[in-house]
This record gives C-alpha cells, sequence and structure tokens, in this order.
C-alpha cells in the first residue's frame, strides 16, 4: 500500500469529512473518533511517503494514469513530504484537543465543524502535495472556503472578521489563478515542472507577461500568508473565530502559503528567475523586516491573549518571506525549517490560549493569573512553546533562528538579523510578561494576593483531551529541536539541484 | 465570431458591471447582475466555450442571481452606494 | 597533553543534578528525604569532578561529544583545567550551600522549597555544563539555561519586590544573550566555516579583521552580562531580593562566575590571547573593567543594605578577573583564574553571613546591626575572615589572586591598572572593616541587640563556618587552585 | 480607503495592462497556450483515448479528473459551510415531520400551472444534460445546477416547504455525500484494483469494452455523482439562505 | 474598420481589464457588503473571459467532435448535433466550414488503431483546456457567493446592518 500513500494523505481526511458530514444526521458522537482515526491514517500515510522520499528520492504519483503535463501528478520531494507531515501531525494533535471546545463552542453543529475541519486539512494537504499549478488553485480555494466558515462560526466579531477575509481571500486566489493564467498563455502548461521547463526553453526571462505572473502570484501568497502590508484580515479573524479553529488556522494555513511561495519561487520560476532576472530581493526583505517588527510591536500592543498571538504569526511569516528572498541556501533552509518549527510552536502557544479560554472564559492575558499552582503542567507545556518562539536552546524555535540569522549573515542583509534579534527579544518580554502574570497574578501593585484566586478557584489542571495534546506538540518542539540535523539533511538534499548562492 | 458583435457585447458587459455597482436598489443590482452574466455567456458561446457559456448560463445567470435575491429579500433591499 | 581520554563523566556530573531533580519533586512531602536526595547528589558531583582532577592535572583533557545538533556542530564536553577549577569551586560549594539552604529555609519556614531545590538542582547541573563545555554553542546553551532556571529562584517570594527584581534580572540577561551573543557566535561560525570548539590559543585568529574582532569582542565581552560588567550590572543588585542560599551560590559564586567564566573561555579559547595581544585590544578591555572596579566599589560605599553592599563588591571584584586576563599576561592570567575560586570562597561567606543574620534578626540593613557580635560571634568572625579575603589580605586566600593579579600589572607595566586595584582594595578595605568593627567594637548601651537574640539555624552557622574555614585554608594552601590556573595559563599563552 | 482602493486598483489595472502587450494576438492558433502539445494531446487524442467527442467532458473527468474531484468538494464545501454558518437548529429540526402548512399563502394560479408544466421538463431537460455530457455540451455540474434549479423554482413558486417534502435537509446531505462517493468510489475502485487513484482504465475488469469504453463509462459515473452533489448542494444554499437558516418559509 | 480590426486582436484582454478593476474597486471601496461580493463575482467572470479569451483561436470551432468524424465509430451516436442548444446550432454551422477546411488541407493525421483512424487538425477546436479550468472556476466562484452570502446574513442577523461602516460603528460603541 506504501505506493499508494500519497494518495492516502489526502483521501483520509477527505473522505471521512463526507462519512462525518453523514454521520452528524444520526450518529454524533461517531464525529470526534473518526476525525481522530482519519487523521491518524493521514498522518501514517505521509510518514510513510517520507520514508520513501528519502530511500527513493522524488516520488511522482500519475493521478488516473496519465503521465504529466497531460494528467496531474503529485510530485512528492523532500520539502512536500515534511510539510505534509507536519500538516497532518498538528492536525491531528489540534483534533485530540477539538473534542471539548468544540463541543462546548459549536453545540448542535459538531458534525458539520469537524467536516469542515477535516476539509480544510484535505486542502491543505493536497496543496502541498501537488504538482500542478491549477490543481493548486482549486485545493486553495477548498482550504479558503473552509477557513471561512471555521471563523463564522465564532464569536460575533469573527463574522464580521471572516468577510473581510472572504473578500481579502478572493482577490488572493484570484490573483493566483491569474497569475497562472499569465504563466499558462506564455507556456500552454499547468505542470509545475513542466511550466518551469518551457519558461528556460523559450526563453522567457524577459517576458513582461511572466514578470507579472510572477508579481501575481507572489501578491496573492502574500495576501494569503497575511504577508506585512496585507496583514490586516488576520488579526480579528483568528483571534475571535472559535479556539479549534484558530489553533488548526494559525499553524497551518500561514504556513502553507509559505510552502506554496517556495514552491513556486524554486519550482516554478527557479531561483534564478526570482532572485537574479528580478533582483527584488533587497526590497522584499526590507518589507519582511517591517512586517517582524510591524508584528512583534503589534503584538506588544495587545491585551486579549490570542490577538497577541496572531500578531506573533504576522512577524513569523515575515521571518520566513524574508528567510526565502535573502536567496541564500541557508536562508531557505531556515525559511523551511522554520515552517516545521514555527507550525509546532504556534500549535503550542494557540493549543494553551485554548485551554485557558475553555477555562476561564476571558480572552484578556490576565486570565492566566495563578496559572502555575492551578495547571502546572499546562503551563510547563506552554513555556516550551514560548521558549521556542523566544528561540531558547535547544527547542525548535531557536535553530530555525540560528539558520535564519545565519542565512541574513551571509548574504549581507543585516537589516534582517536585527529584526530577526529584535523580534525576539520582544517575545522574550511578551512571554515572560505572561509567565510573570501566571507565576506572580495580574496586578503589580497587589502583590501576593489571593483574592483573584476566589474567582475561579475551581480551576483545575486543563482536562487530559487537552492537556495530551499540548504536551505532546511541547515534547515535539523539543524533539524537533534535538534531530533538527536530519530534518535540515532533508531540507539541503531538496535544495542541493536548485543551487542557491551564497549571497545576492 | 463576428468582432462588431463581439466588441458590441463587451462594451455591454462594461456599462452592465457599472450600473449593477451603482445601483441603489440591490434588488436591482442582482438582476443586473443576471443581465451581465448572461452577456458574458453570450461573448464565450461566441468563442467556442459552449460549456463554459452552459455552465455560465445556469450558475452565474441563474443560480447566483436566486442566491443575491434571496439575500437581498432576507436582509436590506437598499444601499448606501 | 596530546592524548584525550573520552570519559562519560563529564555528562554524567551535569546529569547528577539534573536527575536529582526527581527524586526531590517526588518526595516533596518528606522534607528530610528530600534534602537527603539534594545531599547525595551533591556528593556524588563533588566525587565525580574530584575523581576526574588527578587526570587533568597530569595533563590530560577529558572529552565526550554528546549528540551532533548541527552538521558541524555538537553538544560536546571537554574538561580542561580552567573548566576543572570552575567545577571544583561549583560542586564542592553546592554541598556547603545545601547545608546552609536547609538551615536557612527551615529557619525561616519558607514556602515552596520543593520547587526551590528542583531549581537550584537544575542551575547546577547549567553550571557545571558550562565550565565543561567544548565549545560556544554548548556554552550559550548551558549559559541560557541557567538564565532560565534561576528564574524562579530570584522570584522565589513571588511579592511585588520580586517580581521586579526578576523582571530586570531575565530583561538583562535575555537581551544580552540573545542581542548580542547569539550573533557574535553565528558570525564566527559562519567566518570560521562551523568552527566553534574552544582550542588553547584560540582559533579566531586569521579569520576575521581587526574591526570585526573588536566588535566581536565587545559583542561578547558585555554578552554575558551574568559577568556584571558596567553598564549591564544592575540585574544584580536587583537579583538580590533572592533568598540568601540563592544569593551566596548563584550571585557570588555560580551564575556571575559563569559570566566571567564565559568570558575568560572566550578569550581564551575563541580569540587567544595572542591574538588579543597582537591587535592590542586588552587595554581596551580593561579600562571597561577597571572603570567597572572603581565605580561599583563607590557604589557599594553608600550602600546601608548589605546584601546590595555585597552584591557592588561582586560586581567589582568579578571584574579584577575580566581585567587579570585582559592584562594579557601570565601573572595576571593566573590571577583572574584564582580570584574566581578564592573569591568564590570569601564571598559565599559574607552572604552566608548576611543571610545568618537576617534569619536570626530580621535585620537588612548595615546602620541596624552595631553590637551584632557580641550576639552572634561566629557569624561575625566568619563575616570578618570574608572581608579579608575579599579586600586581599593575608591570612585569607583572596591575597594570593590579588597578588598575582598585581603582578600582572607590573609586568606589563599598566601602572594605571595597578592604581585602580590597589585603590579600589582601600574602598573595598572602606567599606567592609567599619560592618565588623561596629559589630563588635561599641558601647554596651548603643548596641541594638537584646539578650536573647543567638546564632542562627545550627546547619547554616556550620555552613558558615565552613567556608571561612576554607577561606583562611586556601592561604596556607592554596592548591589545587593554583596548579590549575598555572596549568591553563601555560595552556593559553604557549609557554 | 476609496482613494487607497482607487490607486490599488489604477496600479493593478496598469501592470497587467503592460503584460497585455507581450500577449500572443486573440485568437492566434499559433500561440503558446494552444500550440502546446496538452492542448494538442486533448483535441487529437481525447477520442482516441476515451470515445468521448465532447473533449471538454473528458478533459473535465479524465484527464484532470482529480479537479474536478475536488470541484465537486468545493461545492459540498460551501454546502456544509453555509449549514455551520446559517444554519439554526431548534425547534425547526423537527420540520420534517409535520404537516407543511401550505394554507398560509394560497400559491398563484398562473404561476403554479406554469411550474407545475415546467418543473418536469426542466428535470428531465437536466437528466439529460448530465447523461448527454460525453456527446454535447453539459455534464454533471450544468445538470446537477439546473436540477437544483427546479426544486428551487419549485420552492419559489409554491413554498420552501413543498420542495423541502422532496427534499428534506437530510436527504440533501446524503444525496451530497452520495455524489462525492460515487466520485471517489470510481478512484478508489481503481485503487484497490492496483492502478493509480482515478485511473479509470484499470476499472475495465469491471465494466464492459475495452479501456476506453471503461474510461467512457466511468465518466459518466462520476458525472452523475457530480450531478447528485450539485443538484443537492444548490438546493441546500438556496434554502438556507432563502429562510435564514431557519428552514421554515423561504422568501 | 481596418483599424478596429487590428483592435479587436487584443480588445478582450483590454475589455477582462477594465471589467476586473471594476470588480476589484467595487470589492475594496464599497461599503454594502451585497455590492461587495457582486464585485467579487464581477471580478472572477473577468478572469473566467481572460481565460476563455486564451482558448479561443480563430475560425475554430467547438472543442466537441462532430459526427462526421465520430461516425464509423459509432453509429448509434448519429444525429445527436441536431439535439444541441442555440449556442451549439450556431456553433455547428460552422462546423461544416471547418470540416470542409480541413479536406482541403488535409493536415497531419493521427494515426490510433482503436476505435478508429481519425483526422484531427488542433487549429479547428478551441482549445478545451482553459473551460475545463474555468468550469472549475465558475462553480468555485458560486460557492465562495454562496459562502459570502450566508455571511452577510448573519452578520445582518448579529448587527441588523450590511453596511460595513455601520457595523464597525457597532463593534466599537460595544467596547
Amino acid at each position: 500500500m506504501t505506493e499508494q500513500a500519497p494518495v492516502l494523505i489526502l483521501l483520509f481526511p477527505f473522505l471521512s469529512a463526507i462519512v462525518v458530514a453523514l454521520a452528524g444526521i444520526r450518529m454524533k458522537g461517531l464525529c470526534w473518533p473518526l476525525v481522530l482515526l482519519s487523521l491518524a491514517g493521514s498522518v501514517c500515510a505521509s510518514l510513510s511517503t517520507l520514508g520513501r522520499v528519502l530511500d527513493e528520492g522524488t516520488i511522482r504519483y500519475h493521478l488516473g494514469g496519465w503521465a504529466p503535463p497531460i494528467g496531474i501528478e503529485f510530485r512528492i520531494d523532500g520539502l512536500n513530504a515534511l510539510v505534509a507531515v507536519t500538516v497532518s501531525l498538528v492536525a491531528l494533535i489540534t483534533a485530540i484537543y477539538s473534542k471539548i471546545s468544540v463541543e462546548a463552542e459549536s453545540k448542535d453543529k459538531v458534525s458539520q465543524y469537524y467536516a469542515i475541519f477535516l476539509l480544510l486539512i484535505a486542502g491543505l494537504l493536497g496543496m502541498v502535495i501537488t504538482g500542478d499549478a491549477f490543481n493548486l488553485y482549486v485545493l486553495l480555494e477548498v482550504s479558503a472556503l473552509t477557513s471561512y466558515a471555521l471563523i463564522a462560526m465564532g464569536s460575533k466579531r469573527a463574522t464580521l472578521a471572516a468577510f473581510k477575509y472572504l473578500i481579502m481571500g478572493t482577490i488572493g486566489a484570484s490573483f493566483y489563478l491569474l497569475g497562472v493564467g499569465y504563466l499558462y498563455i506564455k507556456t500552454g502548461s499547468l505542470n509545475m515542472f513542466d511550466i518551469h521547463e518551457q519558461l528556460v526553453l523559450n526563453n522567457l526571462e524577459q517576458s513582461p507577461t511572466i514578470l507579472v505572473a510572477f508579481m501575481l502570484i507572489t501578491v496573492a501568497v502574500w495576501i494569503k500568508m497575511a504577508f506585512f502590508p496585507l496583514h490586516a484580515w488576520l488579526p480579528n479573524a483568528y483571534a475571535f473565530a472559535p479556539t479549534t479553529s484558530s489553533s488548526i488556522m494559525g499553524p497551518l494555513v500561514t504556513k502553507v502559503m509559505i510552502y506554496v511561495m517556495i514552491r513556486m519561487v524554486l519550482t516554478v520560476f527557479g531561483p534564478d528567475y526570482a532572485f537574479e532576472v528580478l533582483n527584488w530581493d533587497n526590497i522584499v526583505v526590507w518589507l519582511a523586516v517591517i512586517a517582524i517588527l510591524a508584528g512583534s510591536i503589534g503584538a506588544l500592543a495587545q491585551k486579549d491573549l490570542r490577538k497577541m498571538l496572531t500578531f506573533l504569526i504576522i512577524a513569523e511569516v515575515g521571518y520566513m518571506v524574508g528567510g526565502v528572498w535573502l536567496a541564500d541556501e541557508t536562508g531557505m533552509v531556515g525559511s523551511i525549517f522554520h515552517i516545521i518549527s514555527d507550525a509546532f510552536m504556534t500549535l503550542c502557544v494557540f493549543l494553551f490560549a485554548g485551554i485557558v479560554f475553555t477555562k476561564t472564559g476571558r480572552r484578556n492575558i490576565t486570565a492566566v493569573e495563578g496559572m502555575f499552582k492551578k495547571m502546572p503542567l499546562t503551563m510547563v507545556g506552554f513555556i516550551v512553546g514560548a521558549f521556542s518562539l523566544i528561540g531558547i536552546p535547544p527547542t525548535a524555535g531557536f535553530f530555525s533562528k540560528w539558520y535564519l540569522i545565519q542565512g541574513g549573515i551571509n548574504s549581507g542583509n543585516w537589516e534582517y538579523v536585527v529584526a530577526l534579534l529584535i523580534s525576539s527579544l520582544v517575545n522574550a518580554v511578551l512571554f515572560f510578561r505572561i509567565i510573570e502574570i501566571a507565576y506572580f497574578g495580574a496586578k503589580p501593585a497587589d502583590g501576593h494576593d489571593d483574592h483573584h484566586g476566589e474567582d475561579h478557584s475551581k480551576i483545575s489542571e486543563a482536562p487530559f483531551t487537552q492537556l495530551v495534546p499540548l504536551l505532546g506538540t511541547a515534547a515535539l518542539l523539543v524533539i524537533i529541536g534535538i534531530y533538527n540535523k536530519d530534518i535540515v539533511s532533508i531540507i539541503q538534499d531538496f535544495l542541493l539541484p536548485f543551487n542557491l548562492g551564497a549571497g545576492s | 465570431m463576428i468582432w462588431i458583435f463581439d466588441i458590441i457585447i463587451l462594451v455591454f458587459l462594461v456599462v452592465t458591471a457599472l450600473i449593477s455597482l451603482q445601483v441603489k436598489d440591490l434588488l436591482s443590482a442582482a438582476m443586473i447582475f443576471g443581465v451581465y452574466s448572461f452577456l458574458m455567456c453570450l461573448l464565450w458561446s461566441g468563442m467556442g466555450a459552449v460549456d463554459v457559456a452552459f455552465t455560465e448560463a445556469a450558475v452565474g445567470a441563474g443560480v447566483s442571481a436566486v442566491f443575491l435575491i434571496s439575500t437581498v429579500l432576507r436582509t436590506k433591499r437598499r444601499s448606501s452606494d | 597533553m596530546t592524548s584525550n581520554i573520552i570519559s562519560f563523566t563529564p555528562v554524567l556530573v551535569c546529569l547528577v543534578s539534573l536527575l536529582a531533580v526527581l527524586p526531590i519533586v517526588l518526595l516533596g512531602k518528606k522534607p528530610n528525604l528530600r534534602e537527603g536526595a539534594t545531599f547525595v547528589a551533591g556528593f556524588i558531583k563533588f566525587g565525580l569532578v574530584v575523581s576526574m582532577l588527578p587526570t587533568i592535572l597530569a595533563g590530560t583533557k577529558i572529552e565526550y561529544t554528546l549528540w551532533q545538533i548541527l552538521p558541524s556542530l555538537s553538544i560536546a564536553f571537554r574538561v580542561d583545567e580552567l573548566g576543572m577549577l570552575f567545577a571544583l569551586v561549583a560542586s564542592s560549594l553546592w554541598i556547603i550551600t545545601s547545608l546552609y539552604s536547609v538551615g536557612y529555609m527551615r529557619g525561616l519556614k519558607e514556602h515552596s522549597q520543593t520547587r526551590f531545590y528542583s531549581f537550584f538542582a537544575v542551575s547546577l547541573s547549567a553550571t557545571l555544563g558550562v565550565a565543561f563545555s567544548a565549545n560556544l554553542f554548548t556554552l550559550y546553551l548551558f549559559y541560557e539555561m541557567l538564565s532560565l532556571a534561576t528564574y524562579p529562584l530570584v522570584t522565589h517570594h513571588q511579592d511585588k519586590e520580586a517580581r521586579t527584581g526578576g523582571r530586570t534580572y531575565l530583561t538583562y540577561l535575555l537581551t544580552t544573550s540573545i542581542g548580542f551573543v547569539l550573533p557574535a557566535m553565528i558570525f564566527i561560525f559562519l567566518k570560521t566555516d562551523g568552527g566553534l570548539d574552544f582550542v588553547g590559543g584560540g582559533f579566531l585568529s586569521g579569520h576575521i579583521g581587526p574591526t570585526e574582532a573588536l566588535v566581536l569582542l565587545l559583542l561578547l565581552t558585555f554578552g554575558f552580562a551574568k559577568a556584571g560588567l558596567m553598564p549591564f550590572h544592575s540585574w544584580l543588585p536587583g537579583a538580590m531580593v533572592a533568598p540568601t542560599p540563592v544569593s551566596a551560590l548563584l550571585h557570588a559564586v555560580a551564575v556571575v562566575k559563569v559570566g566571567v567564566f564565559c568570558i575568560l573561555r572566550v578569550y581564551s579559547g575563541v580569540f587567544g590571547i595572542d591574538f588579543l595581544a597582537d591587535l592590542d585590544l586588552g587595554v581596551i578591555i580593561s579600562w571597561i573593567a577597571g572603570f567597572t572596579i572603581v565605580v561599583s566599589s563607590a557604589i557599594a560605599l553608600t550602600q546601608d543594605n548589605l546584601k546590595r553592599r555585597l552584591a557592588f563588591s561582586t560586581i567589582g571584584q568579578l571584574s579584577y578577573i575580566i581585567l587579570g586576563m585582559a592584562l594579557l599576561t601570565p601573572y595576571g592570567a593566573t590571577g583572574s583564574m584564582m580570584h574566581i575560586a578564592m573569591h568564590a570562597f570569601g564571598k559565599i561567606t559574607l552572604f552566608f553571613c548576611a543571610g545568618a543574620i537576617f534569619e536570626a534578626t530580621g535585620k537588612k540593613y548595615i546602620s541596624q546591626m552595631v553590637g551584632i557580635g557580641k550576639r552572634m560571634p561566629i557569624t561575625m568572625t566568619a563575616f570578618f575572615i570574608g572581608s579579608l579575603s575579599v579586600i586581599g589580605i593575608p591570612l585569607a586566600g583572596g591575597f594570593w589572586s590579588k597578588f598575582y593579579l598585581l603582578l600582572g600589572t607590573v609586568e606589563t607595566g599598566q601602572y594605571a591598572m595597578l592604581i585602580i586595584l590597589l585603590t579600589s582594595s582601600l574602598l573595598n578595605a572602606a567599606y567592609f572593616f567599619p560592618i565588623a568593627f561596629r559589630a563588635f567594637f561599641c558601647k554596651p548601651e548603643d548596641s541594638l541587640f537584646e539578650d536573647k537574640v543567638e546564632e542562627a539555624h545550627p546547619c547554616a552557622v556550620a555552613a558558615l563556618s565552613l567556608t571561612a574555614l576554607a577561606t583562611m585554608v586556601l592561604f596556607v594552601y592554596p592548591e589545587p587552585f593554583y596548579s590549575l590556573a598555572e596549568a591553563a595559563t601555560r595552556q593559553f599563552m604557549n609557554f | 480607503m476609496k482613494i487607497l482602493g482607487f490607486i490599488a486598483v489604477i496600479i493593478t489595472g496598469i501592470l497587467l495592462l503592460q503584460a497585455e502587450r507581450d500577449f500572443p494576438d486573440w485568437g492566434d492558433p499559433a500561440s503558446p497556450a494552444n500550440n502546446y502539445r496538452l492542448s494538442q494531446h486533448y483535441i487529437t487524442q481525447t477520442f482516441t483515448e476515451t470515445t468521448v467527442p465532447n473533449m471538454v467532458t473528458a478533459v473535465l473527468a479524465d484527464y484532470r479528473g482529480y479537479d474536478t474531484m475536488f470541484e465537486t468538494v468545493v461545492i459540498f464545501t460551501a454546502g456544509i459551510a453555509i449549514i455551520g454558518i446559517l444554519r439554526v437548529f431548534g425547534s425547526s429540526s423537527q420540520l420534517e415531520h409535520k404537516e407543511p402548512t401550505l394554507t398560509a399563502k394560497k400559491p398563484d394560479l398562473i404561476v403554479d400551472t406554469t411550474c407545475r408544466l415546467l418543473i418536469p421538463i426542466i428535470q428531465l431537460f437536466a437528466l439529460y444534460v448530465v447523461a448527454h455530457g460525453h456527446h454535447s455540451p453539459g455534464g454533471g455540474f450544468q445538470g446537477g445546477v439546473i436540477f437544483g434549479a427546479s426544486f428551487i423554482l419549485l420552492a419559489l413558486a409554491r413554498n420552501l416547504q413543498t420542495a423541502q417534502k422532496w427534499l428534506p435537509e437530510s436527504r440533501v446531505l446524503t444525496l451530497a455525500g452520495a455524489g462525492i462517493f460515487i466520485y471517489a468510489g470510481f478512484g478508489v475502485a481503481a485503487l484497490v484494483l492496483g492502478g493509480d487513484f482515478l485511473d479509470y482504465g484499470i476499472l475495465t475488469k469491471l465494466l464492459p469494452g475495452g479501456v476506453e469504453d471503461a474510461r467512457s463509462h466511468s465518466m459518466l459515473g462520476v458525472e452523475i455523482g457530480v450531478a447528485f452533489t450539485v443538484t443537492a448542494i444548490m438546493f441546500s444554499i438556496y434554502s438556507n439562505l432563502a429562510s435564514n437558516g431557519k428552514m421554515k418559509e423561504g422568501i | 474598420m481596418e483599424f478596429l480590426e487590428t483592435i479587436s486582436t487584443k480588445f478582450n484582454y483590454w475589455i477582462y481589464i477594465i471589467i476586473m478593476m471594476i470588480g476589484l474597486y467595487a470589492m475594496i471601496s464599497k461599503n454594502n457588503l451585497v455590492k461587495k461580493l457582486i464585485g467579487m463575482s464581477i471580478f472572477q467572470t473577468a478572469i473566467i473571459l481572460f481565460y476563455v479569451s486564451i482558448g479561443y483561436k480563430e475560425n475554430a470551432t467547438i472543442p466537441i467532435l462532430y459526427h462526421d468524424q465520430v461516425h464509423g465509430a459509432q453509429h448509434e451516436e448519429a444525429g445527436d448535433q441536431n439535439e444541441l442548444s442555440n449556442a451549439v446550432e450556431e456553433a455547428a454551422k460552422e462546423i461544416h466550414v471547418a470540416a470542409d477546411e480541413q479536406a482541403e488541407h488535409g493536415l497531419e493525421a493521427s494515426h490510433v488503431d482503436h476505435p478508429s483512424s481519425l483526422e484531427i487538425n488542433p487549429d479547428h477546436f478551441a482549445n478545451p483546456l482553459p473551460h475545463v479550468l474555468m468550469l472549475t472556476a465558475i462553480v468555485v466562484g458560486v460557492a465562495t457567493l454562496g459562502v459570502g452570502l450566508a455571511i452577510t446574513q448573519k452578520l445582518y442577523g448579529e448587527f441588523g446592518s450590511i453596511e460595513e461602516s455601520e457595523i464597525l460603528e457597532q463593534i466599537k460603541s460595544a467596547k
């Protein structure tokens, strides 16, 4: 069955989504176990695919038995396989976590919620493994539609945010579609690898059409990943969505879009075109710097825990975009590694925010006061996630930063290095503020007092289904950090043929 | 196809698009959007894209307009712009 | 010299106290057993360190590569003379501090003692990890671990003051380590193609130019803010809100010494003394250190809170160590390394005494300690001995290190530094002697203490007597610290 | 915001116009898109490979069948999403068991009669469109939309509950799910028989005729699946939008 | 007229950009949510127009093989062409023209054994690929429109308004 593993990655969540939607009519209790089962299957399939990629190199899977470019193919190399494993694993962890919060927050729409949830995962996984530019658009829309719904099912303010997201997301997706159209009009092909071949073959480097296609696609993915000037839709959307929604979308949607960007830059246009012919690197890196700083400053200004985290996502997106446009191999390694580590660390802190919200019903960061006493294990999980975001070894976040900074120095983009360091420090401030509140209590003036404890003295350790995912993620962060060499060597093998120069 | 016919449709497309966005009565806007879709579908069938035209006729001019109308009737008919 | 032993012992040394956390947490409900676990771990650790001593003295290094974490970078351990010296100080003082904290914590009935002992053990692991690091990366790793593990200790009281102190503490330490050390480390990593391993004579020479070297030197010097070099010193007085055993071990021994140790390590193992001498960079550092010494001593004079005064004294003394290394002469380096040990024993005695006074009387301020010597004779005698050591007067170990430091200044002809050292010694005397003096010699009617005041908890008294004794012994017999320092110097200077 | 939007739009427009100069002429058969082996293959080989004269159907359901499966999923997603967003469960959930209260509004005679006449014809036409998609414009989507539209017409002419007698909510979901299962079923069947996903050729083991016929037949099956889903979801979307998610009465 | 004919070679592309920009502007700056969604649909159809324009070929017919070519392979299909919809009938007239042309040119023949040997000139059929892609895009468009309308209705239920500025004001005053 390993030969069919690539398609199974996708089929599991996709088919069980429909089963879940149907099960909702009669047997609501079946939903959660089904979700878990299917996602576990997806994780297994993606792991076995990764194993095969490591053994055999790039896997090509022809859907419908048609050879590309006639048919659609999955083309799975080290990058896809890693991201697919990440996506499915994050999804599985969130699914375990979701049991309590979904039942509490969406009550009579549990089956619909889970169906949409699984379809989102299917869409994201599909985007990751496909090798066809147009197919990516279709799956982009699947994941986009599901995200709108997942957000709109949240609180009152989430609805407007969802609408804005819908408008922005549609602009993004349409730009992508248009970009693919521009590529198609010049190359006549839709297969990513074939497009690249045609670009090289027909010497289209100077063609304005290709330039506009590149700009359109880049802007499209930037909109979708909330890169700085185009980020306005994200904070409210993720902050007011149901907790499970933000726990799944915060880590995954932006990261998968970054994957798409890397795929477009490396595979479709080729690094030579993206970095050398265009020579935008400096502008984009500066934009990334602004994004990092803006995200960090925005996060500092927030009092709402989840909103603060959403601003961190914006900063992290800046890391990765900047890392890619450093046009340096180490920077690229850092960006790709950061996709993985950031997915897990964002997941970790969002899970924590979700637990806090379900436990206290409050959004403000003061909700965590006294948590060290009441739920020590939860705090341990959170601290690992926070350390990773700050970049303290040996968590995964440190190593991604390590490569990114190295890339920045290598390519001489000092402003990027400085921005990364500032952002790390801001993260340190942010998270120690939370840790401090959790440790000391909310109001510094009161000092060591107990009257806050009375408000929710009932609060105890998070339930099993919420605690296990959190601690599991925390453990994964450390494991990824310790084994980063192996992951990085996969990434380096993947990057080898692209021949990225050291510095621009 | 006959290019004059083509150009006329294209001009009308722009006009209907503008009208449907400018008119303050949302019901009219939805209707004119249906007209726009239908013109679009004529244009496409002229270009040989019969399947697309067929779908657009059913989806764009038909179902989309109905969706829009049902929402307009369920919410407000007047628009500020 | 060439044959290095590969042994798991250094890792084990670090692991012992880390693993001790488990029994400490599990035995949290039974204080005696819990402290027993701490002691057992302490003795095992000390035993392991001592067991490596003969090997090191014989000139052999012990190495172990734990984990290849990046393609050309690993978490690796390497025991050499400098590391051994530091490890010996830290591990021996852990045992004594544990003894002291039993007395102190029980005497004051502090809360959350289990947490206290757990993080104490973790901090020690990190300290020893720093001591045995084989490369800059491992060093950084343990350095960060130490910063974070000591945070709960510093803020142990969980009140407003602790909060502020803890915030300052982390702000300074994390800002500098992430902002300065990390980029510098990555820069070095890139310039040397992945080499971060400490080498006896340094490895940077030939890889970077003078300007880069200066920037890196400053980044790394100030980056290890635990060394308390001005202007990155103010976390140390702030961190004095911690319970005294913490102040004692961490802020007189482990944390601050880790800071200077890192700096010494970087100067010797990364830059190389010769390279620094070639570029004439030592002078800059020695002036910074000299400035710190004088200013901090002057500030210390004005402090009334005993622990704050000790803290500023520590800042000054730390700079002695940096200054000694920055002189770039054999004598200076030897003195500098010896000062790590000598100052540790002296200063910990002083802190123990401050804690004992607080525990017995609740007094924090020097002005309130008039006449205390009559009530707490053992404590105040120990305090006197400790002051001797810190000032550098014979009969205490501190004399030797200061002696070598002075020799070093003469050797290079930097007489300005000589003057600074002497001035500061005078200042030291000026701020320490009055305390002891007024404690013993005052008119009975001036004494602020009733008869009922007695010595602190026996454990605490035992601990401080031990360290005071050790300080005296070190004067008579400065081994093995002297041989270790000397051997290390020979290593660094190639003579 | 308006000015900012205007500037953004103008910039984008100018950018796109810039590229337009580089485009091949409109309707040029030699343009890269039309001349590349991809479209050439579709035009020249479709019939020999699948025996389907309508290239669009063949490309849609076979060559790019994977896309189309997700196209169906998009529709399904939209349906579920709208239920998730808008649907208000409550007293109305037992609605399907109750007798519809038709007395409230008497349908107009002319409209009623017209619909009576029209709806069967529309539905017949929809079936034709689905079934004849291989040879003429049409296929699952178009047929499905038309079929769904017939129910929408019924709901508009009478009222929502009449239409819901035919397509109650649970049946809508079942139909929609069944449609996707039919589609994916062909794929999975190919998988089980040892081929790649959606490789209809391998289904010749189950279906009569040669490989090409198997492809042709599978495409028909797939289109039927699409039609199921589209019919159901179109009606579902309409009924949710028209009743504001309460499913009580339409517009 | 000559002039107009040269313009018409690119005219489609111009118009698509104009329509698209109209839609984009509406999406960004209209205040009414339904208007935004109408703008969105216009925006998407403009892109579809662009794609369809790519696939168009001068003097080519719809991408469906006609009777004569299929004849011999599948007899039972005969006569189907007559039942097509209006648009197709129109196109069907062109088919014969195209067939004649093809007979004249006698262009490259692709030899396949099964089911019959066909002679198809790709230049005589519109490019089917963009059509296929746009079928998907239309469906995506209607799905997005549906979800957007559902959100609009939910917003109306919550805030009693479908004007963005009014909703924003309500959120602000609720704080």
